[in-house]
């Protein structure tokens, strides 16, 4: 049994493993770099270490100090959260080496997840529909121009050890394809040092729908339902729920049963989530496995009463499932929306900053992953979600009005938010119809809320307070102590040590 | 008392007056009663207008204008006690050169504009690197690029100026 | 349909049934008393309304100004929480013949249900087991001891229009009767202006367990499981769970029936509860029925998915229960923890005054509803409640231990909580089996957590640095500009009001 | 630096030295590694121990004393550079009378005590009714009360010494 274990994440899905980890009395420890010293998940660990220095590079994906943090402090077990070091196989096997439990799939599992063609040819010999491509990696353009036309034009150029859109090119028509495989070829080399390409019919506007899997050591794998994940921007979700307003339960049982048999034939164990493009007619065609804990992973928790980190702590720790698929039966329906620091009004900018005045939505069906506080400056290195807020419902349309209630109450200051934006989104005719694919973001017309009526208002009734203070200067604010100011230089500073003793 | 509230692309005349111990405002012809507190003792407040609250936090910038935020959206401002004329008005209306700013710390990636360069509200002009991402800076406005104070490849902190256009 | 809801409470529960509302596109209007013209419940509201002075008999009491304020914001509807005017039949029927629509039972019913010897009849006449005693009122000090005799001491007199204790006494043995007897005559004269007295057993140590039932207005009920309320501190219920520990099914059956039968025969519609106390060998007596909403009805909630407001909304808009018995499955286990500003270290003393730091719990499996927010001064004049915190978890055990991670993770400071006092009661020996009656909190131990040592550590550490800073006066906290200081006065008096214009 | 930190019922030794850039600080024979954080710019603070976080709010009351309040428990203490030798420590020890304070704005509706009257430590002094409840107000020690400052049916404020005891 698991007594002691390491989070190597941050923010919310750092917070969001301890708390499991607490309910399981096991003891959360959490690292930070220097510029996660005063986070959230920092100060409600139960113990928290120093990796290193704001870059990424050098803190959260630095595996080797990680791994003797976990060491030092008696950690038995390492939870990598989404992101960072997550989907890294040499990480998984460098924490089992040291001795310790990984909390994910095997790290044979993940490498050949990892690898795009082989997980597409697992999924080819397992009878699970894949997107109509070439079967290998392609070596010349005029090989490629071949199989495109066997396909059809438009076809998709994809890099085999790909990820994140690096190397991949979408290409309408022959008299583009030759200039087009070499950059993909370039990029792919430039950014996974591998520069296979190979080559998938392209899918105009299908719909980003995943299967969530739980699987343990003992073969016995069930899947928890679908997320429909289609709105995104920049290939980044922003908003899931389940189920997806277009499967059927037929569809669904599918879905899941062809998931399930990749995941069997990948000896792939703990949680995962296999992805699926599908398209008008609900034909559903292999994306990829995310062979880890998702973002989205709420809205399966909300309908099913489970807990996935506790399901994939007890699969690490070798127990088998405790239920099997017809135990499972959701409920009702859940959404999500990620909240962003970003401003909508200018270009979705990051917006980094101190937060002066925060409070957050709570109250019946509603749940909040947070990582932030009142007080809290968000810093600029990283990722900049700060919480993901989860509504339920008996229906799509509850969870829907749930959700913009809870976005109305959501209430932040010194940082601009993009709830404007999220609340345009679920607004939207076409959205609340269910009427929605991956690219339905591109074609989407936001236009950020106009307040100046308001804002004139708020701000004359402010200024003829103010003019009313002659003495009063017009600074930010208040006046400040020197105390103050020397306070918020050391805070800044990353702490009082200087002026300690 | 008469203010003067001035946006990038227009402002408002709003009256402020005592109504038997409570405030009316004025504002575009309605009227409504308000009043304000504070939630924080410092600059968040909640303005219950006709009994509709509003909450906002309001920040004065070291340049004169009063930021107003709604958990949805910013407004920048300036406002002015207007004292009757609209010579007043119209001057707070005029428009000197644009200064466009770096609304993040991060990292000039490209420059696509030069000094003399005519451009249109909305066309890129330099993008910025900043979180991981790269986010193009757009012309606020219709103009003439003036000034170009940075370089592919400098560091720039947040509310630096980058460009004006006149 | 209703369009527009008059909320005629305050705190958390205001704000509760105004997030239903929104969810349902109706408009919250809610009311404030002086005192809390910044509380949550009215800057979260579409619209509030100003009701009176802060205390209650002249605010959130006032009958007629409540009516007449619905009148002027044009709602259509009054919601009247729990609490103040909740159970006041006459209030309701006011609420009628103004044209509006009362959410809650019918006001004959809540007279009926408020006269607890009237309700003890009703309930034996259609087989539900009340407490052995008389069927009538007491006039004389022999017919009582006669009575008393028959059903044998301990006996416990109550009155008829009683409530919250007053005129109840324990007499134990005869010759103590006399007195007793005179004495709660007299206090029930004085407290609700009728001296009826009636006889009942004296249970040693009961449970306390309630069933909720919601009903509609064409005889649909339907009992909807049962909440344990035993742990209480001055007859006031502070912790709550479902189920029950000590149920089974059988006679959960049994007592929802009971329930179901006693309020179809007193023509009651709306959400409700039939209150009951429980014997070791898991014998159930009517006790009383609670004709309104109740503080702990989100236990109930949590486990079925369902919004009792909502439903209580529904069917006071004339429209029929959309389930029906079998419809019913809750999931799974909640439990509740009521937060309250008082001090565990200083004989629960009521803890008014400002938040200074506030950050809530959220994250998997925690409820909170909330009514406040930092920076909000907690008023003295009402019940000192802050927040209700409610923990699900798939059996008792996980739950306790979400509750427990929720506590940990609720921090307030400004006024003194008893979280302290729930992570003791959750994690009693006792407590944790299950091994509890009405009794429970007097013979529990408590002593408050000592924090000496940590507390002598972050005291010498904040010394250290203050010291290092000569020119800082002693005083709380910083030196203030005049601007802040007149700031607080202002905000203390009410408002800017004032000095704007 | 040497601290002493005294409580109502005993106090503590407490020397924090700089180690090495970071503090280490030693408190009845233990010693941590301890940095501290401010979370709110203001009073409200993490302290780090070894790495466990303790979140706590320090006011200074104008009484001297300096009160730390953790989620679950506030504690009262006053706190002395101590100079090594144990005189002042003694000092700090010694008590004088001990004023019994009002917890909270209320009223009195009885006094069940009066000055000469021996008390012992938990008995009942007098009821003061605030927030709709009566509660009782006891002594913290034994002793004799030395005065008594309130009478029945009077109000107080929040923090006014109702009686002595000595």
């Amino acid at each position: 049994m698991i007594q002691r274990l390491l989070v190597a994440n941050r923010g919310e899905i750092s917070l969001r493993i301890g708390r499991t980890a607490r309910d399981l009395g096991i003891e959360y420890i959490a690292i930070y770099s220097d510029a996660d010293k005063n986070a959230l998940h920092v100060i409600l660990s139960d113990r928290a270490y120093r990796v290193g220095p704001p870059e990424s590079e050098r803190s959260y994906l630095n595996m080797d100090r990680i791994i003797s943090i976990a060491k030092e402090a008696g950690a038995d077990a390492i939870h990598p959260g989404y992101g960072f070091l997550s989907e890294n196989a040499e990480f998984a096997q460098k924490v089992i080496e040291a001795g310790l439990i990984f909390i994910g799939p095997p790290p044979e599992a993940m490498r050949l997840m990892g690898d795009k063609l082989q997980a597409r040819k697992l999924a080819q010999k397992v009878g699970v529909p894949t997107v109509p491509g070439s079967k290998e990696g392609i070596s010349t353009v005029e090989e490629g121009i071949e199989i495109a036309r066997e396909i059809g034009f438009p076809v998709l150029l994809k890099a085999a050890m790909g990820g994140g859109g690096k190397g991949m090119r979408v290409v309408r028509e022959e008299q583009e394809f030759a200039s087009a495989f070499k950059l993909a070829q370039a990029e792919a080399l430039g950014a996974f040092g591998d520069p296979t390409i190979y080559i998938e019919k392209f899918i105009e506007n299908p719909r980003h729908v995943e299967m969530q899997i739980i699987a343990d050591k003992y073969g016995n794998v069930v899947y928890l339902g679908e997320r429909e994940c289609s709105i995104q921007r920049r290939h980044q979700k922003i908003i899931e729920e389940s189920p997806s307003p277009i499967m059927t339960p037929e569809k669904r049982k599918e879905m899941g049963e062809a998931a399930v048999e990749l995941i069997k034939a990948a000896g792939y164990y703990n949680a995962g989530t296999v992805e699926f493009l599908v398209d008008n007619d609900l034909n559903f065609y292999f994306l990829e496995v995310n062979a880890r804990l998702q973002v989205e992973h709420p809205v399966t928790e909300v309908r099913l009463g489970m807990d996935l980190v506790k399901e994939q702590i007890r699969v690490a720790e070798g127990e088998k499932l405790s239920f099997t698929q017809k135990d499972i039966e959701p409920r009702g329906w859940a959404i999500e929306a990620r909240i962003y620091a970003e401003d909508p009004a200018n270009n979705f900018f990051p917006s980094p900053g101190k937060i002066t005045f925060l409070r957050e939505p709570n109250g019946p069906y509603i749940r909040v992953d947070s990582g932030i506080y009142q007080g809290y400056e968000v810093p600029i290195y990283y990722d900049p979600m700060l919480s993901k807020l989860i509504a339920w419902g008996e229906d799509r349309e509850e969870a829907l009005n749930r959700l913009e209630r809870a976005l109305n109450e959501y209430i932040v200051f010194g940082i601009q938010t993009a709830i404007d934006f999220h609340k345009k989104i679920i607004n939207d005719e076409r959205f609340r119809r269910g009427d929605i694919h991956t690219g339905f973001l591109n074609e989407f017309h936001y236009s950020p809320v106009e307040r100046k009526k308001e804002a004139a208002l708020a701000g004359s009734l402010v200024f003829s307070i103010r003019s009313a203070m002659p003495s009063e200067p017009k600074g930010e604010c208040l006046k400040e102590s020197k105390w103050k100011i020397i306070g918020r230089e050391l805070a800044l500073k990353g702490g009082f040590d200087e002026i300690l003793g | 008392m008469k203010y003067w509230v001035e946006f990038e692309d227009g402002g408002f005349e709003v009256s402020i007056i005592d109504e038997n111990g409570s405030k009316r405002i004025f504002l575009n012809g309605e009227s409504s009663e308000v009043e304000l507190l504070s939630l924080d003792g410092k600059n968040t407040y909640v303005a219950f207008v006709d009994g509709r609250p509003l909450i906002f936090q309001a920040n004065f910038k070291s340049n004169g204008t009063l930021e107003i935020s709604f958990p949805d959206r910013t407004h920048e401002m300036t406002i002015v006690k207007s004292i009757g004329r609209s010579g007043e008005r119209r001057k707070a209306e005029q428009k000197g050169p644009r200064k466009v700013k770096s609304p993040m710390s991060g990292l000039i990636v490209d420059v696509m504009t030069e000094i003399g360069r005519e451009v249109k509200k909305g066309e890129a002009l330099l993008v910025l690197e900043a979180m991981k991402m790269r986010n193009e800076i757009k012309a606020p406005r219709d103009g003439v690029v003036k000034e170009l104070k940075v370089s592919k490849g400098q560091t720039v902190e947040a509310g630096a100026v980058l460009l004006t256009i006149e």
